[in-house]
């Protein structure tokens, strides 16, 4: 069994897929955006060349800079999040690893790297660098908040914490989203948020402060950098995909053992390249906002969105309808 | 093995960094327009990026300008290696139209070690394209001849 | 409150060109803006003076590759009036269509690095393929998509044929329909909307007095358009008029120029259709006559301006050019005081500064406060406080 | 206003002009005044409708200098003209006037050496930090130092 676990680990749904996954995500993002605007898009092979390039680039540390801990932060951020793709409920309607609080476990590695973004800003001794790190601090209370109350509705709904009983309880077709559209919302938004993409690309706002936090990385660091953001954005989808679509079931499909493994997966695949066309459809539509914008959006239209949808959840099930 | 993987992975993945030395904006918008619709060379993996550190491949346009000269020499010297540079238009090569005014240098070679020129006041954007293509094959070959030393200095092409 | 001087350019993502900003901030607010834009000053009078009209004509182009069209025709015109010749009536509307092609060439390019600024990226790929539209029409017509080398002493060295008139016409119906989609969006995108109004304001006694031209002064309700009150080339016989905004911000300036977009649009659609016949050069004489004479026209960016003098000879004495985002710099530094850094890149591309033109100009802010440097600690926690008294706030 | 409602209306309320200002061409007025009464002529000016200031053009005419103010109002553009020594080339800033003047006075000061008395921030303007001092590039007698190849 620990043979299957270890397997299970490192390369089906474990290390050695995520990566192929993320890369498959930042291509896939990437040709949507690309073909919105009405140009070619990025081949393919484009994101695994990247990485691969930055691999082999001269690694700079800039003078006055913890040359270690300015290395690791970047590695912490991929363990981050290469951990909490583990609880993602791939191939059944639970992952392995799955237990009673892993949902707290997920959103707590997933506001990881936003707080690494600081570190890694402050430390680089660069002005834009600093000024992007005391954005992104900024930014930070505006979308987490939403993205756990959102999170929170389903969990409510079920009551429990563990992402692969409200999976399970949506195995009959009544997904979340469909009771709860109002949270799904609020946590593609929010998600949007934590992934700094346009509109909440503020931190790295290229046109005002070069590359924010960003500004110094290079050689192996930006690689694994980038490579985190891959897997943040496709661990962000699954979460979507989990919590809302159902995760990995579809309503009157069952299927045990080996076939139903395979049909799972495809079925989680669709789901989340349906959420990842939604977070490129946002970044297409939609210019970047300032940050004074973002703090009175954020408190006056997204956390009440989420708040609302706590409320309707509650009285639901005080009225006993779930 | 591996040294196959990162030439190649060089190839297919040249990050472009757009600085101005005094140009006459003509060959900035005609680099701009590269990323738009028509000609769109992120299907080639050419992105560009703000920062230095990010990029490969230097586009220099415009006779190098006194006040620019350091600040050119200092863009340079913060791009991390392996990176080339690629002179643009009439003015990049030897200051063009601008040759001799007093607040010129004239090419950009006089500054930092170029690597590809491209003709042209301004180039089309097919015509930059095409230098960028250069400058990949000139990354295989140094790929074989490890690193730049082999490349004959303009100067001894022509003597 | 100490202050932070943040500088931001010569090589700068969002600057095309090379500025240097040295940006007094409190926090994310602007207290002062110093900027130095002589990066590619490149000393173009001193050479005009050692070369005759036909090579100093190459060199003027050369001032800016977007708006070349106006610095050739400026130049142009201005030593044509010294040697008293006149070009002829087809010249003239030539010279008129190309100019009101560079102009929509200029403004979709404005719209969509402005677009770009504010990380609206769909708008800059949307606008600048349409770009391509026009640059098509004008490699059929003078065969370079910039640069286009049009002009020359007496006359134009390109014709229009008849098929090349259809093209021309097919290019300009695609145009306006374009045209009138981005006036549209500019009114009506919330991303704009949000980023543009109330932005950069400027009052209109503040745009007269810091001597604002073209859209950013249009953009402030003042009515000054060369093109009308110093009528030059055709302009007088083809229909136009100077469209002006009440909104005196950012977003007046850009509403100015979308509607601008589509009326040069209809002018070269008109100019097309009843282009005169007859020659396309006059014979120019070798030398001009003792004499000076100040040159002015409609750059896209706004009144642009020659002093010519010539004494007798094939080689001009002195020539001072006065380009329009020189004149507009100032409007730059009183409509950002009070900002936060995110308007810098929007207020700037506002006036839409064409570097290469202006080469000269450095600006400070004449009330000069002390300037300090603030150590991370007090960035940190000025930074903090000020967003938890924004936050407290509403 | 057309070209002679300007004209009267400058040589009625402008004083200060030392000549008879002429209509030289279509909508081109040239007045001329000395030195020291250019500020009242220019807020003369000003006060009679001329409320752009277009440019300042700086001449080197070989044994002076020639400080020409552009003034327009709507169409009409007036070339107020001032020539000073060669030796001391001083003329008094029109900061206060034009605020606008301030950069081009400063372009004049930096490119052919003339003092504007009173300027808020006479820094050097286009050229750059190395630039050698008294050396100013736009007068005729100027020749490249090394005939303008590499200067640094």
């Amino acid at each position: 069994m620990s043979a299957l676990l270890v397997l299970y680990l490192l390369v089906f749904p474990g290390v050695l897929f995520l990566l192929g996954f993320a890369f498959f995500a930042e291509w896939y993002d990437r040709k949507l955006t690309a073909r919105m605007q009405n140009r070619m898009g990025p081949p393919l092979v484009q994101p695994f060349a990247d990485f691969v390039k930055l691999l082999s680039k001269e690694d700079i540390v800039p003078d006055g800079v913890p040359a270690r801990l300015y290395a690791a932060i970047p590695l912490f951020a991929f363990a981050a999040i290469a951990t909490a793709f583990l609880y993602m409920p791939i191939l059944g309607t639970a992952s392995p690893f799955g237990f009673g609080g892993d949902l707290i476990l997920v959103l707590y590695l997933m506001t990881l790297p936003t707080i690494l973004v600081f570190l890694l800003g402050w430390t680089s001794n660069n002005l834009f660098a600093r000024l992007g790190s005391v954005r992104s601090v900024s930014q930070l209370f505006v979308y987490e908040v939403p993205f756990f109350l959102a999170a929170l509705g389903p969990a409510l709904m079920v009551e429990s914490w563990a992402v692969g009983d409200i999976v399970a309880a949506q195995e009959d077709g009544w997904w979340a989203i469909l009771i709860q559209p109002l949270g799904f919302i609020a946590l593609i938004v929010a998600l949007q948020a934590k992934l700094e993409r346009v509109p909440f690309d503020i931190p790295e706002a290229e046109t005002e402060i070069v590359a924010g936090p960003l500004t110094e990385l290079t050689g192996k660091k930006l690689a694994v950098w980038n490579l985190m953001k891959d897997m943040l954005l496709a661990t962000g989808a699954a979460l979507a995909v989990a919590l809302f679509l159902g995760g990995p079931t579809l309503p009157g499909v069952t299927f045990g053992g080996i076939e139903g493994a395979f049909i799972a997966f495809f079925v989680f695949l669709g789901k989340v390249l349906l959420v990842l066309l939604l977070l490129a459809l946002l970044k297409a539509a939609l210019g970047r906002l300032r940050i004074d914008q973002l703090m009175d959006w954020g408190w006056k239209v997204l956390t009440p969105l989420a708040l609302i949808q706590i409320g309707i959840v509650l009285v639901l099930k005080v009225v006993r309808v779930l | 093995m591996l040294k196959r993987l990162a030439t190649w992975a060089r190839k297919k993945s040249p990050w472009i960094l757009l600085f101005n030395s005094g140009a006459c904006n003509a060959c900035d918008i005609e680099v701009l327009s590269l990323i738009t619709p028509r000609f769109d060379v992120e299907r080639l993996g050419v992105l560009a990026k703000g920062t230095p550190r990010h990029a490969d491949i230097l586009i220099v346009t415009g006779p190098v300008t006194l006040k620019q000269m350091e600040r050119l020499q200092r863009i340079y010297d913060q791009m991390p290696e392996p990176k080339y540079v690629v002179a643009m238009g009439a003015c990049g090569a030897l200051g063009g139209i601008f040759k001799g005014l007093y607040h010129v240098v004239g090419g950009v070679d006089k500054v930092i070690p170029v690597d590809v020129w491209v003709g042209g006041c301004p180039p089309r954007p097919d015509e930059i394209i095409d230098g960028v293509v250069k400058v990949l094959q000139l990354m295989d070959d140094d790929a074989k001849h490890g690193g730049k030393g082999w490349r004959q200095k303009p100067q001894e092409v022509a003597a | 409150m100490p202050e932070v001087e943040i500088p931001i350019g010569p090589q700068h993502p969002a600057l095309k060109e090379p500025v240097n900003f040295k940006v007094i901030v409190d926090g994310e607010r602007i207290v002062r803006l110093d900027l130095d834009i002589s990066y590619n000053h490149r000393g173009i009078e001193k050479a005009a003076e050692t070369r005759d009209f036909h090579k100093a004509l190459y060199l003027v182009e050369r001032i800016c590759g977007i708006c070349s069209h106006a610095h050739t025709t400026t130049f142009a015109k201005g030593v044509e009036a010294l040697m008293g010749i006149e070009p002829p009536k087809r010249a003239q509307w030539l010279r008129t269509l190309v100019a009101e092609l560079e102009r929509i060439h200029s403004h979709l390019l404005w719209l969509g690095v402005a677009a770009h600024e504010i990380g609206y990226n769909t708008l800059f790929m949307y606008a600048w393929r349409d770009r391509e539209t026009v640059q098509d029409i004008l490699e059929t017509i003078s065969g370079n998509r910039v640069n286009y080398g049009m002009n020359a002493i007496g006359g134009v060295r390109r014709n229009i044929s008849d098929s090349m008139r259809i093209a021309i016409l097919g290019g300009l119906r695609v145009l306006s329909e374009r045209a009138a989609y981005y006036t549209q969006v500019i009114r009506e995108e919330e991303t704009l909307l949000v980023r543009t109004r109330g932005v950069g304001r400027l009052p209109t006694e503040r745009a007269v007095a810091l001597g604002a031209v073209g859209p950013v002064a249009r953009g402030s309700d003042v009515s000054f358009d060369v093109r009308r009150d110093d009528p030059y080339l055709a302009y007088d016989e083809v229909p136009f008029d100077v469209i002006t905004s009440t909104a005196n911000d950012v977003f007046g300036r850009v509403e100015v120029r979308a509607k601008e977009l589509v009326q040069s649009v209809q002018m070269a659609i008109h100019i097309v259709e009843n282009l005169p016949e007859g020659p396309t050069m006059a014979k120019a004489p070798r030398t001009a006559p003792v004499g000076e004479y100040v040159s002015r026209l409609e750059a896209p960016r706004g009144e642009l301006l020659y002093y010519l003098r010539t004494k007798n000879t094939d080689k001009v004495d002195r020539v001072g050019i006065r380009t329009p985002t020189l004149a507009n710099w100032p409007s730059v530094v009183e409509a950002i005081q009070g900002h936060v850094i995110a308007d810098i890149p929007v207020v700037v591309a506002a006036i839409d500064p064409c570097l290469s033109c202006t080469s000269r100009m450095t600006f400070v802010d004449t009330d000069g406060g002390p300037k300090g440097s603030l150590s991370w600690d007090d960035l940190v926690a000025y930074g903090q406080k000020y967003y938890r008294e924004k936050e407290g706030l509403p | 206003m057309t070209d002679e409602d300007v004209l009267a209306k400058i040589k009625a309320s402008v004083l200060g002009l030392t000549e008879e200002p002429k209509l030289a061409r279509p909508r081109r007025i040239t007045a001329r005044t000395t030195p020291d009464k250019v500020l009242t002529v220019l807020s003369g000016l000003k006060d009679a409708g001329c409320r752009h200031l277009s440019a300042i053009s700086s001449v080197d005419l070989g044994d002076a200098f020639e400080v020409i103010y552009h003034v327009s109002v709507g169409g009409v553009l007036v070339s107020l003209r001032t020539s000073l020594p060669k030796a001391t080339p001083l003329v008094p800033t029109a900061t206060g006037v034009f605020p606008v003047a301030v950069l081009y006075e400063r372009e004049a000061h930096d490119l052919m050496g003339i003092e504007f008395e009173g300027h808020p921030d006479p820094r050097p303007l286009l050229l750059y930090e190395g630039w050698p001092e008294g050396q100013y590039p736009l007068r005729k007698d100027w020749k490249p130092p090394t005939g303008g190849e590499k200067h640094a």
